[in-house]
This record gives structure tokens, C-alpha cells and sequence, in this order.
């Protein structure tokens, strides 16, 4: 998925969901990398403006559960998940 | 002894459905002699006792569809269960619709009941669902789960 | 709180049944939030470890059903529960078909569900069924039950 | 259900069930009383020459689980239920 030899500019795909796309006013977005430098999660979280990252908010990078610390990628499928309330 | 892919069957439903005959297809297309099954529908109270005009339920396709095969099949190897059905509505929903159904089926019936219980148990906690209570037209986003 | 008496049905059956209808039906009569249900089938193999040909399944018509009830309406009050369906079978059943299915709703999902789990023993041990396993033509009275 | 008044002689109606009905040949029988003696449950069972009332076996009158020792009137239904083993 490291689109880094394309032309586009790296970015990653940010998904909002539930309470936290209310407060943000969106569901999804393309968020520019500033590459070379490596960003994770939380660093892209801040860059959204929605104050601290909640404890907990868990992070799924390509529909997998990690870290807020974890890095990314261009291209790069970023979403942050309340807490559930299914079943 | 791993189940095998087809034991595991899960559909996420954005329409009204009782659910009722999705549950006699999966019967069928089993054996096993126990099966514990659970169905939970929409309260027609919102968690703070008022009455509740809707609830709405999103989710995060893939990965939840994803993280309940993996709970279940953790769950029926633990439990020595054999297949696995998951029902869960996403949507608009009115009061008295059927929200989730679980079922899983196995040779004895404390397997069956066990992990049917700790399914559900896993698809309140460990899924991406989340639940918005519609009262006089305003919706709420829940916080946590109906206690056990 | 009491039980109202239509909150307590139970049906004998001696003809082949899925349940689902039945089930349906009765999911139908009642909007509580949880339902917890079991269904029982018949094995292929007898207690022994043999093939099993058919299954004979005689009861006392009345006590029984009295039995029945009174368990149900001690095991709704005693865990909070609302309603409770039970659907037995008699008669000579093949493998695969259903037993017993076993219905309890409530308000919360851990009563209904550990109703559900006693109402069931309760059919078990205090109700005057009887077992027969028939295999290469010999019938063989059940002396107890299947482990939990 | 007392029917000393009538002209039948006075008689209980005794019911066996599964494995008892196998080992008897039978599943209902009219049994006399010998009043005006008071009769048990278990007195009538020893008049079936079925063997000892086995323990785990339970008695019921009139549809009412009752002791062995429960006394019978003319009328009476008395059934002998083995273990209970459905659901």
C-alpha cells in the first residue's frame, strides 16, 4: 500500500465513527503524510484538532486493532473506534 | 480441533427481520444435538427511562465482521462447541425489532449455553457496533452496554 | 410479582416440528428485550456408542404439564423473569428431529439466560418423561439423563 | 372421587410407565381395596409382584407426587413413575 513511487502525495485515509464523527462533523477524510518523517496514529489524531486522543478511543490501522503509537503508511486505512456498544 | 471456515456464519442486516428464518436455515444445516440461542430486541425505553422513538446502530464493515469470526471461533474451540450464527441488525430501528441473534450449537447443552452466553458477551465488548437512542428527536450516542 | 397464567405456555407434541414456527409465534406474543432459547435434537448414535435408529419418548399427559408449570412459575419469579415456552415432543423420533426447545424472555439478558439453563434441567430431571433408544430393533430404557 | 356410596366395589386405578409397564406386561389396571381397610401406595404396589418398590421409583396419586405411604381412597388414580429422563 506505500504509494511513495506514485505520484499522488502520501497521505492515509482517516475514518471517524459514531460520537467522534459527530464531534468532528465527518466521517472521512484523506490526511496528507508529511513524509519522509514517520507519523503514527496519535500524531495524526492531533493533527485533526478533536482535543486528546480518549483513552479510550482504539485505533485500527487496515482494519486491525494496534497501538495509538503504531506508524503509518501511505495509503493506509487509519480509523478511530469508540467504545463499542453492540450486541 | 479447529472449526472449520463454514462454522462460522455471520450476517450484518440494515432491514427489519425477525430473524426467525435465518435461524431455521442455519438449523438445517446442521446436526448437532444442543443449540443455545439468544435474541435480543429494541427496549421501547431509552437507558434514562424515557420512551425511546428509535435506536440506531452503526458499524464498521470488515472489521467487525472480521473480529466476530475471531471471537467466535476462540470462543467455540474453548467451549468444545461445533458452528457459530451471528444475526446483528445495523440501522434505523423501532422498539420490539430484533437487534442481535447468537446461536451456537455443540453435542451438550452446558457447551452450547456457555459460549452462546460469552458470544454475546463478546459482541457487546468486542465488535465496532455503536448504538444511538432516538428520544422526542434527539439521538444519543450510548456510552457503554446494558449491564448483564 | 406472580406470573400472569399466559405467561407460562406449554405444548406436548407428537408429530415431527422444527420449533421455528412455533418459536415465531410465540416471540410474536411478548416485546421482551431478551430471549434466551435452547433446542434439543436427537443424536445418531444411542448412549452406548451404537447407531441409533429412533428415539421413544412417552410422558404422564397431565402431570406432566402441571409439572411443567409449576417449575416454570417458581423459575420466572425466582430469577425475574417474564415468560417461558416450552415445546416437547413424545412419540418415536428420528435422528436429527427436535426434542425440546425451551424459551425464556426477560427484561435483562442473564436472567433470561439462566432461566432458560434451569427451566431446562428442571424438564429433565422433574418432569415424567421417559427415554426408550431403539437400535438394531431393541429398545433400551434411558435410566438417566445426558451430562450437562 | 370417594366411591364407597356405589355399587362398584371399591378400586383404584393403577398406571405404570415406561420400563415399569415392559416389566409388568401392562400400563393400566383396575386393583380392589380390601376396605374398609386403609390401603398405601406401596401396599398396592406389593400386590403387583413386581419385586421391592424400588427407591428412585416415584409415586403419584391423582396426579399429586405423594410418600409411598400416602393412603389411597376408592377412585383414587395411583401411577408408578420411573426416572424421569426427557428434556
Amino acid at each position: 500500500m506505500n504509494q511513495s513511487q506514485s505520484d499522488a502525495p502520501p497521505s492515509v485515509k482517516v475514518l471517524l465513527f459514531a460520537s467522534l464523527r459527530d464531534q468532528a462533523g465527518w466521517s472521512e477524510r484523506c490526511i496528507a503524510l508529511n513524509a519522509p518523517a514517520v507519523q503514527t496514529a496519535r500524531e495524526i489524531w492531533d493533527q485533526l484538532e478533536l482535543g486528546d486522543l480518549p483513552q479510550v478511543v482504539l485505533v485500527a490501522i487496515n482494519q486491525d486493532i494496534v497501538s495509538a503509537d503504531h506508524p503509518l503508511q501511505a495509503g493506509d486505512e487509519l480509523a478511530f473506534l469508540p467504545p463499542f456498544t453492540g450486541g | 480441533m479447529l472449526p472449520k471456515p463454514d462454522e462460522v456464519q455471520i450476517v450484518i442486516h440494515d432491514q427489519p427481520i425477525s430473524g426467525v428464518l435465518q435461524l431455521d436455515d442455519w438449523l438445517r444445516s446442521q446436526m448437532d444435538a444442543a443449540t443455545a440461542i439468544f435474541m435480543g430486541r429494541v427496549r421501547d425505553v431509552a437507558m434514562d427511562g424515557r420512551p425511546l422513538e428509535a435506536l440506531e446502530l452503526s458499524h464498521y464493515p470488515g472489521l467487525c465482521e472480521r473480529l466476530i469470526e475471531a471471537s467466535a471461533r476462540q470462543l467455540l474451540q474453548h467451549h468444545g462447541c461445533r458452528c457459530a450464527f451471528v444475526l446483528h441488525r445495523v440501522g434505523r430501528l423501532l422498539p420490539g425489532e430484533l437487534i442481535v441473534l447468537v446461536a451456537v450449537s455443540a453435542d451438550r447443552r452446558g457447551p452450547a449455553q456457555r459460549c452462546c452466553a460469552a458470544l454475546l458477551e463478546a459482541l457487546k465488548h468486542d465488535a465496532p457496533f455503536w448504538k444511538r437512542e432516538w428520544s422526542n428527536g434527539v439521538g444519543t450516542w450510548l456510552s457503554e452496554n446494558t449491564p448483564l
